[in-house]
């Protein structure tokens, strides 16, 4: 993927070795769960996205805590897509590989595009090792890596002695590798040190020791890869074209959590926020869980039902009320969402999808949470659900909802996945005098009010405990038309089913066109929907600047979906619907337009790559470029 | 409307819903003294909200005209936290049945009462699943017969106190459905609680459990069967008032008075006491082998959940001022592009 | 719907007054909760099978227990169509209504058709009992009726002179005014009494007074009708020419519940079934907590979760393990299917499915948890699923889906409704011997055995613990293909997806084709599932014989769908689906072929009307009859 | 394979699959104690049954080569109920921690408690929730800092052993994870137990949690902060063993032995008394004003569940006989169409 750009290679700043500026690269560090790699990756994309680049990155660590060291199970790793253009996923193919053991080079060597950088800590080379990754020997004497260009470091060795004048005991020693391979990293991509520098001495000012060891090691990493004479070349890759603005690195959990605490502020509400811990959503809590200041109140519940339900009584009680979860959670909110929907209490319910069916793959990504967020509940039971794209796309994605959550009376439902949940990427720092204000008119007059009157929009007033005079019960029994008096009766359940599903369809008025990327007809459409957004936005890129008739639909809203949807698909010859699962868009598409299309099945557990949805373009249209 | 000058009457909190339970159901009487309680303390309508799960029992906030939310089954103690979180100034009540609050809803019953959140919860333990047509519940007894038990019941018993204790409960009281006095004065206590309140109501369905706890409701026996429970008094009961409970190691026994045995022998009750084991040991106390104590087991002043949690923000704002939205958003490592 | 006979009329018996031989009629007995209409209906019932008709019931009883008497929520009722035809609905408008009292007019005067006898306790339309049934004035008084034929009789008070003798106390012998009232329905259509009597005999062998107090209550209702002045016709609906054999009377719980002790038995297996009590499924843990002798393990759980879990344990350890809900408590199910789906455990889920969403219509019938079973989970969780289509059906349903459990090892859903769960109809008995066994081989070989390790069918090994030398473990996690063992690789997640995916179509090969009722193209196919059967194969009947091009399809399988179902849908020139919901089944039928439907959607609490299919049947063929 | 007639070693018990916590982490311990118990219990591989949750913790069935079910949150103990029911016969451990077991699962638990089915719950408290990364867990202390609680817990503890009194459990015991000889005893005393039977470890989570339970684990503290119960010794502890407990009412206190206090004047330890007061008052002795009790807490015996429904089903079979499918069709009204 990175190419070299026209400008060719030249030297730069006191650097004595040659730089090549390209385009952009994928680095990705991996390591032991131990090795520290989520920092060194996350070090490296501040650094980058400081500098001026466009950046994306995917953190990938295992489902156990730390697995035994040196074991495939115990591999984590952090890839960071880095460019002078815009781009939109962490990218596919590896420009270089830091494997900092046996089992983390064999987990990820795949994934190296071939002439790539790879970078070993040969120091973990032993036999043991070789053992615990399942080798029967040395890879690294064998032939089986000559289509890389393979540096063999001893970065253990290196380390340890960078640092032993700050007197650290060699298990603390050896925990500053990760530092020392950052710094080889930071060399090569010919980055500045001073972020990580400024980092580490804020991070560990109470342990100086610490402090300075990190940063002998950092400064070792980067002095050896000017000084030693194994690399040959080095890179940059210039500033990015961005936006203007200021801007900060944000996972998708993050940018939820601003957008929530964002939501209820221009509500002018307290924000609630009842979950329970689980991967990938519980850093939604973590995050809410540090601004008390805004009047933010988290509870810790003891089960996904009590946290669901909580919400329930906190909407009711007039608070801006969300929980977080992913799938198996989900599935035990269900029962209570149906008691939000059929009660009409505003509430944000989000789902991190992560990987299934069941336990499944809990720290992987998947999209397979599709049917169970828009039909997945007992009764008719129609909730608005909408999905983020990427990681800061979390963050008006969140606020879209809550508007919608408390204009209609209904709870939202609002999906990302593991990939933009803990994956970064830079957000262009709003400033929050420009987001337009949540109005909420509560129901406040006894003469008038009725729990069930329906206004313009086909929602029923929210009057909430405490208001003089408006004392009203509500339940999940079936309840009269405008009263809400229980009852029974069967034209009255007919009509209230209608009437909550009319409902739903009336958000369709406030979501705008579904937008097309391209063409607005041709010989095929790729829909996509949620955090695959990037890899299909950039591989439909692709076949278009091979001049294949192609577009893309990338649909935020599941339910309801655009008006002008149906018509939309109609003008394509063909439609290729992209998802990380089995079809599920493919089928609710086929339910609502009775529309035929193909399908891009992933369910590995990975986001796409670009390459791969490019190819499978390329086939439907017949396998030839125009 | 704008009543809240002049004091409220029970029948102002009766709310236009036909109630709707059969005839006979001890679940009138607990409605009518909820009423009168209310009144007598000076609630006020629009700052009351009853939660209720599902059952025959979690109908009863339909009938208040008072703020009402009637949830699904089991989760009426969830719902309430939010609500009380959301507004911590609303009084909140949680009515629920035996089976709706110990079965289902047994988990959110427990750490509800662990977390002491300023709920009221009231239990109508009829010992049966009445709305679902007889069933046993987890606090009928062994060998019941019951439609999902035609050989009889082979599950020990809950006991909804012992459980509420097992979770270090601050208020725990019960009642008996009939008894008006007692239950007035019990759900007045709970009222004043601050911090979670339990109250269990022994509770008669005419229809599948008839005379379940006719024992401790028959104005001819219940006197011999029940022990009401006074603070820093002797724990004395029956009709004569002539026998009273005194503790041997670490068990209680029954003890007649006279001969030899006087009050000063006999167990004082202490609901203050910080250790819960005397109210434990209270709630062991079961027919026919102890007369049942009804009142209060225990009262204890401790910090309230959303006291504490209001007190969290409260701090946080102090020491970081209330929240800047463009300082929460420009926080952390953040660079220019131009 | 009751139409004259060529044969005319007669007499019959001892009788004075003239007997008109009719084909079919829909009696309905309407009172308070507390007036025993359930009992009532259920003897009618008994005595008219016994008698040889063909019959089919459809009770209707409140949420509450016992609402307040005489008021319109308390109100409960029981209709029965009884015939000397094949019949296949409870029937649509009521030939004879008894009403007891006016809110039981009130609350079903409007299905009595023209012309129909209204039998009215006059006693009981007292000032107060009008306004508790919000009626201004005496209905009775007014021309309201003079459509039908009414009956006014003084109920309570010849209740009250009859049983005098028998010395009960005034509320014991108002307790008899169910039987004055079966009296006089079983003299209207020339029922004998012997049946009735014989279960009072039985019933209160304990209480004599009781005993006789009915017997004569019954005897006086009979009486009046013979000897009153007021009835100048009665009616004989001659024997039913039913397949030969002996019958009796089931509700579709119970036929559930013999289904499942059969199944275990012809697997020769324990059966373990754990539930929560919930209505209309309850039924089905009373019949076979009944019938320990059968080694029927019940467990009342503590909530619908612990049930699953419980039924999954008991899977593994080798029973037939089985469950049953209705939609709230599906929901919470949901979370461990997807448990018993990934480790591959057989178990059976029965939804007996209620109006909803929430609590919705809890003693209602609908058909709205079809999207739930079949693709309501967290991941991708295939589970077969197939439905009952009436309540002696639930017999062979349940056997089909063990049967299928067992030899995919697979969770499967049979969902029932309310309307069949409850209601009952005349099955015809089988004989043991001829029901085909269940076989069963658990693996038991230590040297060859591996976890997932998949047969022909793409099953794989039923391992249970106790098997000497084969330990292995289960979980929630992706596993390994064959091993079984923990498994994030990517790859292998794709192909454990896919593989469970295959194993549920290979279900396809078990079911047979598809059915048509009907010609196998034409202008219209009308589609159904479940409970509705009955009532759209009469409206297709009927259309038929008016000449239309019109055919009918049920599906017993909603996953797999028989390998023809795509075949069958593309040969007709119109779809119309016919369904208890808002178009769950029209829209799975889109996402599956692309196809477009009309759908005819009811959601009131109450079956279908054959009159109401046969309308929209009619419209969508363009209105006119050929 | 036919290994039964040579008695098993610990070392038969592990699986062939990797080991996966955290080095340090205190479940190793867990596990190799489990190991040898079961080969001294003279277990056999293939009627034991491991059913845990979700957790680190939960992990444990797939190191054990015995069979094994990794459930879903919570849920072990409702698995386990169904193995049980379906085979009697089978010995069925359930593994789970103190936010699978308390938090989520805490309904199962003490349901499952309550009917006394034959399982041995063995739950390992490390007051956090591991496997998500260090949220607080319902055992966790007030005031605790984690990553959902930044500015410190605000919920009370759950005390397992008081809460599975809550429900009088009829087998409770404690031990702590590096304490291996008390362990052993313990989890043998578990193993031998017919009814439900309760064991609280105390599990070192040395990435969250690190050192929690030092006071109690820390060879040199320990003693003083641990009391080792007998049944029928005077409660004694301390590394001089120079301290008892005494009660005072229904209050337990701290005595120094000597200077007018005897042993006799010390509480006997009685784990076989039928009423559960005792075993509560020892639940609430806690770090750091009392010394927490280890061991057996309370061993009654009682009915188990399993053991009652096959009666009931060998009655029902003896009065009926064995079911007969053509009877049970034809049973109730019938009718001949011929
Ligand atoms: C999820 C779910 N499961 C089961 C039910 C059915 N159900 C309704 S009320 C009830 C039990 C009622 O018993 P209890 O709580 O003791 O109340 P009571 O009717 O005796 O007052 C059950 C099992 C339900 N509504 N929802
Ligand atoms: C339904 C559901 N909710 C939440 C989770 C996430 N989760 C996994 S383990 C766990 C808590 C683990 O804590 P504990 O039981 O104490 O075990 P430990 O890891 O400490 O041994 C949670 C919340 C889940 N897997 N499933
Ligand atoms: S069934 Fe029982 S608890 Fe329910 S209303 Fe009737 S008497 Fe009361
Ligand atoms: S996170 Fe804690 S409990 Fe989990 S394996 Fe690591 S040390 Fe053990
Ligand atoms: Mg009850
Ligand atoms: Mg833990």
């Amino acid at each position: 993927m990175s190419t070299v750009t026209s400008e060719g290679t030249q030297t730069h700043g006191e650097s004595a070795k040659p730089i090549e500026a390209i385009e952009s690269a994928i680095v990705r560090f991996v390591g032991d769960s131990g090795d520290g790699m989520q920092l060194a990756g996350t070090q490296f994309t501040t650094t980058s996205a400081v500098f001026g680049n466009d950046i994306a990155t995917f953190p990938d660590y295992p489902a156990e805590i730390r697995a035994p060291a040196g074991t495939l199970a115990g591999v984590s790793g952090f890839q960071i897509n880095f460019s002078s253009r815009d781009i939109h996923t962490p990218g596919d193919k590896v420009s270089a590989l830091m494997a900092m053991n046996p089992a983390a080079l064999k987990a990820n060597i795949a994934d190296l595009e071939d002439g790539g950088l790879l970078i070993v800590n040969v120091d973990e080379f032993s036999v043991p090792n070789l053992k615990r990754a399942h080798y029967e020997s040395n890879p690294l004497d064998s032939d089986a890596f000559d289509r890389y260009r393979v540096y063999k470091i001893p970065i253990t060795k290196h380390t340890f002695e960078a640092v032993k004048e700050t007197g650290l005991s060699t298990k603390d020693a050896s925990r500053c590798k990760n530092f020392y391979a950052l710094g080889v990293a930071f060399w090569l991509y010919d980055r500045p040190l001073e972020t990580t520098l400024a980092w580490i001495n804020q991070k560990f000012a109470k342990v100086p020791a610490v402090a300075q060891a990190n940063t002998l090691a950092l400064k070792a990493g980067y002095h050896f890869g000017e000084t030693a004479e194994i690399f040959t070349v080095r890179y940059r890759i210039p500033r990015a074209k961005l936006a203007p603005g200021k801007y900060r690195n944000l996972t998708g959990n993050q940018a939820t959590a601003l957008g929530l605490i964002a939501a209820a502020r221009l509500a002018g509400k307290p924000l609630f926020y009842g979950s329970y811990p689980i991967t990938p959503a519980s850093d939604i809590l973590h995050e809410l869980s540090l601004h008390k200041n805004f009047d933010v109140r988290t509870f810790q519940a003891e089960d996904e039902i009590a946290a669901m339900c909580s919400v329930i009584g906190a909407a009711y009680a007039g608070a801006i009320a969300v929980t977080g979860t992913s799938g198996p959670g989900m599935a035990l909110k269900q029962e209570a969402i149906g008691l939000a929907m059929i009660t009409e209490v505003p509430c944000l319910i989000i789902n991190a999808q992560r990987g299934g069916p069941s336990t499944g793959l809990p720290t992987k990504t998947e999209q397979a949470d599709l049917w169970q967020a828009i039909i997945g509940r007992n009764g008719e039971c129609p909730v608005p659900v909408l999905a983020a794209r990427s990681a800061s796309d979390c963050f008006s994605a969140a606020i879209e909802a809550i508007r919608v959550a408390v204009k209609y009376m209904t709870p939202v439902i609002l999906l990302s996945d593991g990939f933009i949940a803990s994956g970064s990427e830079p957000w262009r720092i709003p400033d929050a005098a420009d987001l337009e204000k949540i109005e909420i008119k509560h129901a406040d007059d006894a003469e008038t009010f009725q729990p069930y009157e329906r206004n313009a929009a086909g929602s029923r007033p929210w009057a909430i405990p405490g208001t003089l005079g408006l004392q009203h019960r509500l339940g999940g029994l079936e309840k009269a038309d405008v009263t809400g008096d229980v009852c029974y009766d069967p034209d009255n359940h007919q009509h209230m089913i209608e009437l909550r599903a009319r409902k739903v369809q009336n958000v369709a008025n406030d979501i705008g066109d579904q937008e097309v990327f391209g063409e607005p007809s041709g010989d095929l459409l790729v829909a996509s929907w949620g955090g695959t957004f990037g890899a299909v936005w950039s591989a439909v890129q692709r076949a278009q600047a091979e001049g294949h008739k192609v577009s893309h639909m990338h649909l935020r809203w599941l339910l309801p979906m655009p008006k002008n949807t149906g018509a939309i698909l109609k003008r394509f010859k063909k439609i290729l619907v992209c998802e990380l699962n089995m079809g599920q868009l493919q089928f609710v598409l086929g339910g609502h337009f009775a529309i035929e299309s193909e399908g891009l099945h992933k369910v590995q557990g990975r986001p796409f790559m670009i390459g791969e949805i490019h190819e499978k373009i390329v086939q439907v249209l017949g396998g030839q470029t125009p | 409307m704008s009543a809240i000058d002049t004091p409220l009457k029970p029948k102002d909190f009766k709310s236009d819903q036909e109630v709707r339970w059969c005839p006979g159901c001890g679940d009138y009487s607990i409605l009518s003294q909820m009423q009168k309680v209310l009144a007598d303390v000076g609630a006020e309508k629009h700052n009351t909200v009853f939660v209720s799960g599902i059952g025959c029992s979690s109908r009863f906030p339909y009938y208040m005209d008072t703020y009402g939310f009637h949830g699904i089954h089991g989760r009426a103690a969830s719902i309430a936290t939010g609500v009380k979180i959301a507004n911590p100034d609303l009084t909140v009540w949680v009515i629920t049945g035996d089976g709706d609050g110990l079965s289902i809803g047994g988990n959110h019953f427990i750490h509800t009462i662990r977390r002491n959140i300023d709920l009221k919860i009231v239990l109508f333990n009829n010992r049966i699943y009445g709305l679902t047509k007889g069933q046993y519940s987890p606090t009928s007894e062994v060998g019941k017969k019951t439609r999902s038990t035609p050989f009889g019941s082979i599950d020990n018993p809950i006991h909804p106190i012992a459980v509420a204790l097992g979770v270090e409960v601050t208020f725990v009281a019960r009642c008996v459905d009939v008894d008006v006095k007692n239950m007035i004065s019990v759900l007045k206590r709970a009222a004043a609680h601050k911090g979670t309140a339990f109250v269990e109501v022994y509770q008669n369905c005419n229809v599948y459990n008839h005379m379940a706890f006719a024992y401790a409701s028959d104005k001819k026996t219940k006197d011999d069967h029940v022990l009401y429970l006074e603070h820093g008094k002797p724990m004395i009961f029956g009709k004569e008032r002539d026998k009273g409970i005194r503790l041997n190691g670490t068990m209680p026994e029954v003890v007649d008075l006279g001969s030899g045995i006087s009050q000063d022998d006999l167990l004082i009750h202490d609901e203050k006491a910080a250790e819960p084991t005397l109210a434990y040991l209270l709630s062991r106390m079961r027919y026919p082998d102890f007369p049942e104590p009804m009142g209060v087991f225990r009262a204890l002043e401790a910090p309230t959940y959303e006291a504490v949690l209001m007190n969290q923000i409260e701090e946080a704002t102090r020491q970081k001022g209330k929240g800047n939205l463009n300082e929460l958003f420009g926080a952390g490592d953040t660079w220019e592009v131009n």
